[in-house]
C-alpha cells in the first residue's frame, strides 16, 4: 500500500514553477532522499506534500493527516524545558509516548533543561525526537541532519530505520550523507521548469506577466 | 487544543515571555494623559472613560506583534498548520491566550488607573463591564491584523496602523455604556451592541485570521 | 467574448491603450468643464458664492465611496477567480480613492468655516469620511510593505473585505454616538430637491467627469503595475535561469 | 472677473486646494508610468 | 557621515521604510480620542494640546524600533562598528535621521490634526514651537531605548516602557509651552526648560546609546 | 612587516571561554585559515580581531582601522540598488573605487538592481566587492563562500590572491576548500577551553559562578 503518490507535481516559489512533472510514489517502508543544487525547489517540493502550500499543478494522493513535517525551525520554544516542548507537541497531534521518544534521541539527562540551554545539535536532536511523539507514518524532512555531529548522525539513521520497519516512510531532502544506504534517491535536477509561460493557470504575479 | 492554550499562557508568565508589560504600558499612559492636559480633577473627569478605554487598546496593540510572529520565527506555525487542529481554532486560542494575559488584566487594572484619572465612583462598575465585554473583540481582531503582518519584520507600526481602525465601534460603545452608565440612563442599547460586535466578530474573524496565516506560510 | 477575457494583461494592455486618449480628453473636458461652469454659476441667495464648492464636492465625496465599493468589488473578483489583473487594479484604485477623500474632506472643512463657524465639526457623515480615509490608509500601506506580490494581493484583499464591514459597521456606531449626544441636532447639508437647475446641470457635467477621471487614473494606474509586474518577473526568471 | 462676495477667499482656497490635489495624483500616476515603461523598454532591448 | 544620514533618509522613503506611517497613526490616534471622550468643543478643545503632545511622543515611539533592529539583523551594524566612525556618531546621526522622517513631519502635521481637536488658533504656533524644540528629544533618547533592546526580539513593548518614563520632562514643558502661550502668558521660561533638555539630550545621550550598543554586539 | 600579531588570546561567548592560548601572526601578503568543529569559537575568535567585542586574555597587535569585516549578513539593504549599497560603504570607509569593485566580482550587468532581486549568490559576490572599497589591508571573513556556487568560489580565490598581491591580508573560517592552496591553516581545536575555573578575571556571569 502506498503511503504517498506523487503524480507530474509542479510546485512553484515567489510566483515562478520551481519543478515540475514530478512523479513518484512511497510505500510503507521506505525511505526517499531527494537531492539537488541549491534553489531547485526541494524546500517547496516538501512544504507542497505536507500541505503548507498548494501545487500549481500535478496531483498529491495520501491520507489525511498522515505528515508529519520538520524544517530547519524546530518549532521549540527556548523558555520552556525539553519534557515540556516534546509533551506540547505529544498532545496537540494527540498521543506519542515522550519517555520513550526521549530515550530514543539520548535526552534524558536533558529532560529539564530549559531548550534555551541547549546547544544547537542537542536542539537538533529534541527537533527529531519531536516526529516521534507525532505518531504519524510519513517523516518529511528538509536537511534532518544540519548541525548534528557523527555519532548523531548515525543516531537519526537509527530513528528513520526504526520508523520504517514499524511500517512509516520518510521523504527527505539533504546535501549530505545520511547513513541510510537503503533509501531510495531522487535527483530533481532533471525536473528544473522549463522557462517561458507555461500552458494552464500562472502559478503567480512573476508567470502570469513575464 | 487545552494544551495550546496553556503552553501559550505558559509561555506568556515566564521569563521574557512579556506578562505585565501591557499594564505598566497601561499605567504609564494613564501617568502621562495628567502631564499633558493639567492636573485638575474638572479637566480629567469628564474624560477618564475615553482616556481609560483608549489606553487599554493601545495597551492591547502593542502586545499585538507577539501573538504569531514568534511562532512563525521559530517554526511553529509550519508545525501548527500540519497538526490535526483547524488553523481557525488555533487562531481562536491564541486571541483567548492574549486575552487572558492581556485583555483580562486591563479590565482589572483599569478601575485602579481610574483613580489616576478621577473617574467617578459610579462609573466604575459600566468601566468594568463595558472592558470586559469589549476587549475579547479588541484581541480578536489584533489576532487578524498580527495574522496578516507575520511575515513583516518590524511590521508594529503597520500592525496598528490596521487594526486600529477596526477597532472604533468598539471603542465608541464601550465609551458610550460607561457615559450612559455614570449619567444615570439606560446603558442597555450599547451594551447589546457591544455585545453584538464582540460575538459578530469571534464567530467570523478567526476564519479571515486562519486565512490570512495561510497565505503567509505559503 | 466574456468580461474575464480582460483580466488578461496582453489583452487589457492592448484595449486599455486604445481607450486611454479618447477617455482622457473626455475626462479633461468633462471635469475642467464642469468646475469651471460651476465656479461661473450665480449665487445663493443664503450660501453666497460658497455654493460653488458643491460641484468639487458632490462629486468627490460620491467618487471616494464608490471607488472603495469599486475596489472591495475587484478584491472579490481577485480572491474568487484569481485574475492577477483585478488585483493590481484595486491597489490602483486605492489612491486615487484617498485623494478623493481628502478633496471631500477639504472643501467641506474649508466650507464649513463660513457656514458652521468651524473648520471641523464632529458631525456623523464628516466622521464617516475621517474613518473611510483611515481605511484607504491602512490599504494603501499594506500593499506597499508587502514584497511579494502574490501574498500582498490576498492579503490587501482579506484587509478589504474585512475593512469594508467594519467601514460600515463603524458609520452606524457614529451615528449612534453623536446623536447620543445632541438629540436630532444634527447638521444636515442641503437636501438635493431644493437645488436649482442653474446648480444641477454643471453638477451633472462635474460629476461625469470625476468619474472619467478616475476611469482614466485606474487604467493608466493599472498599465503601470503591469509593467513593473512584467519587469519584476523578467528578472525572476532570468535569475532562476 | 467675476464677483465671489465675502466669501472669496472661502471659494478660492476650496478649488485650490482640490485642483491642486487632482494635479498632484494625475501627475504623480502619469510620470510613475512613464517611467515604468521606460525602464521595462530598457530591460527589453537590452535582452 | 552624510553618506550615513542620506542612506537612512532613502531607506526610510523606499518602499518598505515606513515612511508616514508614525504620522497615520499620529491621525488615527486624533481620531479616537473624540470617540473616547466625546465630540463637544468644550470637551475636546481643553484636552487638546496634551492630546496632541501625547500622541505624537506614541507616534514617535512606535518608530523607534526601526532605528536600530534592521541594521542589527542584516549586519549592518557590525560593519558601522568596525567602520572609521565612532559609534557616537553613528547613533546621534541615526537619531537625526529619526527625527527628519518622523518627528518633522509629525510638526508639520499637528497643526491640522489640531483642527480634527479644536486647538484654539492661537495656540497652533506655539504647538508647532514646542514640538519642533521638544521632538530631537524624542528622537535622541528613543534611539537610545532602541540601543538597549536591539538585542530583543520583539522587544517593542519593552521599548516602550523603558523610553516613556524619559519622555516626561520634555512632555511637561512641552504642553506648558502651549497652555501658556495659548492663555496669553509668557512661555519663555518653559521654552527654555524644554530647549535645555533637548540641547543636554542631543550632547549627552549618544555616549549612553553607543554603550549599550556595544554591549550588545559583543 | 606583520599586519596581525595575536599572543596567547583568550575569548569568551556566552560567558563561558571557548578557545585560549592562540597565538600567531599575520604577515602582508598572507592569508590563515582557522578551522575546527561547530561550536569551537571561530567566529568569536574573528568578531574579537575585528574589535567587536574584547578579549579575555592575550594581545592583539595590528594597526587601527585595518580590518575589513564580512560575516554570515552581509549589511546589504534590500531597497537599495547595488551601487547604492557598494558606494554606502565606499563613503563609510572613506575611498574605494565602486565601478572596479562591481567589475571585479562581475556585478556591472545588475548595478541598477535592487539588492532585494539578487540571488543568494549574487548577494554574497556584492558582500565580497564591498571588501575591496573599503581599502582596508586586512581582511577578517567568516565563512565567505557560504551559498556560493564553483565558479564563483574560484571567483573569490582570485579576488582574495589579488588582495595577497597587493600587500593585504585575510584571516578566514570556513569548513570548505576555498582552493587557496598557498594558505596557512590553523585549526583550534587544539585551544579548546579547558573546563573549570580559569585563573585570573572571569569571562562573564557564567564563569564568575561556575
Ligand atoms: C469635512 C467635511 C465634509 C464632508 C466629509 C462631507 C461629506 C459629504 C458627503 C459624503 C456628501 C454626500 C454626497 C452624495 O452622497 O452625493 C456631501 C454632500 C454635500 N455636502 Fe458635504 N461634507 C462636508 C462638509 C460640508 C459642509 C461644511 C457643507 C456646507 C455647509 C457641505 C455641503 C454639502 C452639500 C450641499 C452636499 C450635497 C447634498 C446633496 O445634494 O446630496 N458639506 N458631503
Ligand atoms: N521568498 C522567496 N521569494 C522568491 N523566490 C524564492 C523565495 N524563496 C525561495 N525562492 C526561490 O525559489 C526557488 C526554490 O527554493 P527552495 O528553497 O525550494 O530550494 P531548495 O532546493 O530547498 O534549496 P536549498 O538546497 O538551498 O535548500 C529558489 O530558486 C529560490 O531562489
Ligand atoms: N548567544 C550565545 N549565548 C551563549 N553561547 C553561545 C552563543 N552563541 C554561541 N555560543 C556558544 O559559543 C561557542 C562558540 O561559538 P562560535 O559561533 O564562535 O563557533 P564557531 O566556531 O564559529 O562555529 P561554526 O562552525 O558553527 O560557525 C559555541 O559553543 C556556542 O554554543
Ligand atoms: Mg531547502
Ligand atoms: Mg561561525
Amino acid at each position: 500500500m502506498s503511503l504517498l503518490a506523487v503524480h507530474d507535481l509542479a510546485v512553484a516559489r515567489g510566483g515562478i514553477r520551481a519543478v515540475e512533472g514530478v512523479s513518484f510514489t512511497l510505500d510503507a517502508g521506505e525511505a526517499l532522499i531527494l537531492r539537488g543544487p541549491n534553489g531547485i525547489g526541494k524546500t517547496t517540493l516538501l512544504r507542497c506534500v505536507a500541505g503548507l502550500q498548494l501545487a500549481v499543478d500535478g496531483r498529491i494522493e495520501m491520507a489525511e493527516d498522515s505528515v508529519a513535517y520538520a524544517a530547519h525551525a524546530d518549532g521549540l520554544k527556548a523558555a520552556l524545558t525539553v519534557t515540556e516542548n516534546l509533551r506540547f507537541w505529544a498532545q496537540i497531534f494527540g498521543g506519542g509516548n515522550v519517555e520513550q521518544a526521549l530515550t530514543a534521541m539520548d535526552l534524558t539527562a536533558l529532560a529539564d533543561r530549559p531548550a534555551a540551554a541547549l546547544s544547537a545539535g542537542q536542539k537538533r536532536r529534541l527537533g527529531l525526537a519531536r516526529l516521534m511523539v507525532t505518531g504519524r507514518p510519513l517523516w518529511v524532512l528538509d536537511e534532518p541532519t544540519v548541525s548534528l555531529d557523527a555519532a548523531s548522525v548515525e543516531r537519526f539513521a537509527a530513528l528513520v530505520r526504526a520508523h520504517l520497519a514499524g511500517g512509516g516512510a520518510a521523504l527527505m531532502a539533504t546535501h549530505i550523507d545520511l547513513g541510510l544506504g537503503e533509501a531510495r534517491v531522487l535527483d530533481l535536477t532533471p525536473y528544473r521548469a522549463r522557462p517561458g509561460r507555461p500552458p494552464g493557470r500562472p502559478a503567480g504575479f512573476n508567470e502570469a506577466f513575464a | 487544543m487545552i494544551a495550546l492554550l496553556k503552553r501559550d499562557l505558559a509561555l506568556a508568565t515566564r521569563a521574557g515571555g512579556g506578562f505585565g508589560l501591557a499594564v505598566a504600558f497601561f499605567l504609564i499612559l494613564c501617568a502621562l494623559v495628567p502631564f499633558g492636559v493639567g492636573p485638575e480633577t474638572s479637566a480629567l473627569r469628564p474624560i477618564a472613560p475615553g482616556i481609560l478605554w483608549v489606553g487599554a487598546l493601545l495597551s492591547c496593540l502593542l502586545s499585538l506583534d507577539r501573538i504569531f510572529a514568534l511562532d512563525h520565527e521559530d517554526g511553529s506555525l509550519d508545525l501548527l498548520a500540519t497538526a490535526p487542529i483547524p488553523l481557525e481554532a488555533v487562531t481562536a486560542l491564541k486571541a483567548l491566550a492574549h486575552w487572558i494575559t492581556t485583555g483580562l488584566p486591563l479590565v482589572v487594572a483599569a478601575p485602579v488607573f481610574g483613580i489616576l484619572l478621577h473617574l467617578p465612583g459610579q462609573a466604575t462598575g459600566w468601566l468594568i463591564v463595558s472592558l470586559l465585554i469589549g476587549t475579547p473583540a479588541l484581541s480578536m481582531l489584533g489576532a487578524f491584523g498580527a495574522a496578516i503582518t507575520v511575515g513583516l519584520r518590524r511590521g508594529g507600526l503597520l500592525l496598528s496602523l490596521l487594526v486600529l481602525p477596526l477597532y472604533i465601534p468598539t471603542l465608541i460603545f464601550g465609551t458610550e455604556i460607561i457615559r450612559r452608565g455614570a449619567e444615570g440612563g439606560d446603558p442597555t442599547t450599547p451594551i447589546l451592541f457591544l455585545a453584538g460586535i464582540t460575538a459578530g466578530v469571534m464567530a467570523l474573524v478567526p476564519f479571515a485570521a486562519a486565512a490570512a496565516l495561510r497565505v503567509n506560510l505559503r | 467574448m466574456s468580461i474575464w477575457e480582460y483580466a488578461n494583461p496582453v489583452k487589457f494592455m492592448r484595449v486599455s491603450g486604445a481607450a486611454l486618449p479618447w477617455l482622457a480628453i473626455a475626462a479633461a473636458v468633462c471635469t475642467l468643464g464642469g468646475i469651471a461652469w460651476g465656479f461661473l454659476t450665480p449665487e445663493d441667495y443664503k450660501q453666497g458664492s460658497t455654493v460653488k464648492i458643491v460641484f468639487l464636492h458632490v462629486p468627490a465625496a460620491m467618487m471616494a465611496i464608490n471607488i472603495w465599493v469599486m475596489m472591495l468589488i475587484a478584491s472579490l473578483i481577485w480572491l474568487i477567480r484569481r485574475h492577477h489583473v483585478s488585483a493590481l487594479a484595486a491597489k490602483a484604485a486605492a489612491p486615487v480613492g484617498a485623494v478623493m477623500t481628502l478633496i471631500a474632506l477639504a472643501t467641506g472643512a474649508i466650507w464649513g468655516q463660513p457656514m458652521w463657524g468651524t473648520w471641523w465639526e464632529w458631525d456623523p457623515r464628516l466622521t464617516s469620511f475621517l474613518i473611510l480615509l483611515l481605511f484607504y490608509i491602512g490599504y494603501i500601506a499594506l500593499w506597499s510593505a508587502i514584497e511579494d506580490p502574490d501574498s500582498a494581493a490576498d492579503l490587501t484583499g482579506v484587509l478589504c473585505l474585512v475593512g469594508s464591514v467594519f467601514a460600515l459597521l463603524s458609520r452606524y456606531a457614529v451615528l449612534f454616538w453623536n446623536q447620543g449626544l445632541h438629540q436630532g441636532a444634527s447638521l444636515s447639508v442641503a437636501p438635493g430637491e431644493r437645488m436649482s437647475e442653474v446648480y444641477r446641470y454643471p453638477l451633472y457635467v462635474s460629476m461625469l467627469g470625476f468619474l472619467l477621471l478616475f476611469l482614466v487614473l485606474v487604467l493608466v494606474r493599472t498599465r503601470t503595475e503591469i509593467r513593473r509586474r512584467r519587469l519584476a518577473a523578467l528578472q525572476a526568471r532570468e535569475m532562476r535561469a | 472677473m467675476i464677483d465671489l462676495g465675502k466669501y472669496a477667499g472661502t471659494v478660492l482656497a476650496a478649488y485650490g486646494v482640490s485642483l491642486l490635489l487632482l494635479a498632484g495624483i494625475v501627475w504623480q500616476s502619469w510620470a510613475a508610468n512613464a517611467r515604468a515603461r521606460r525602464e521595462l523598454e530598457k530591460y527589453e532591448k537590452n535582452g
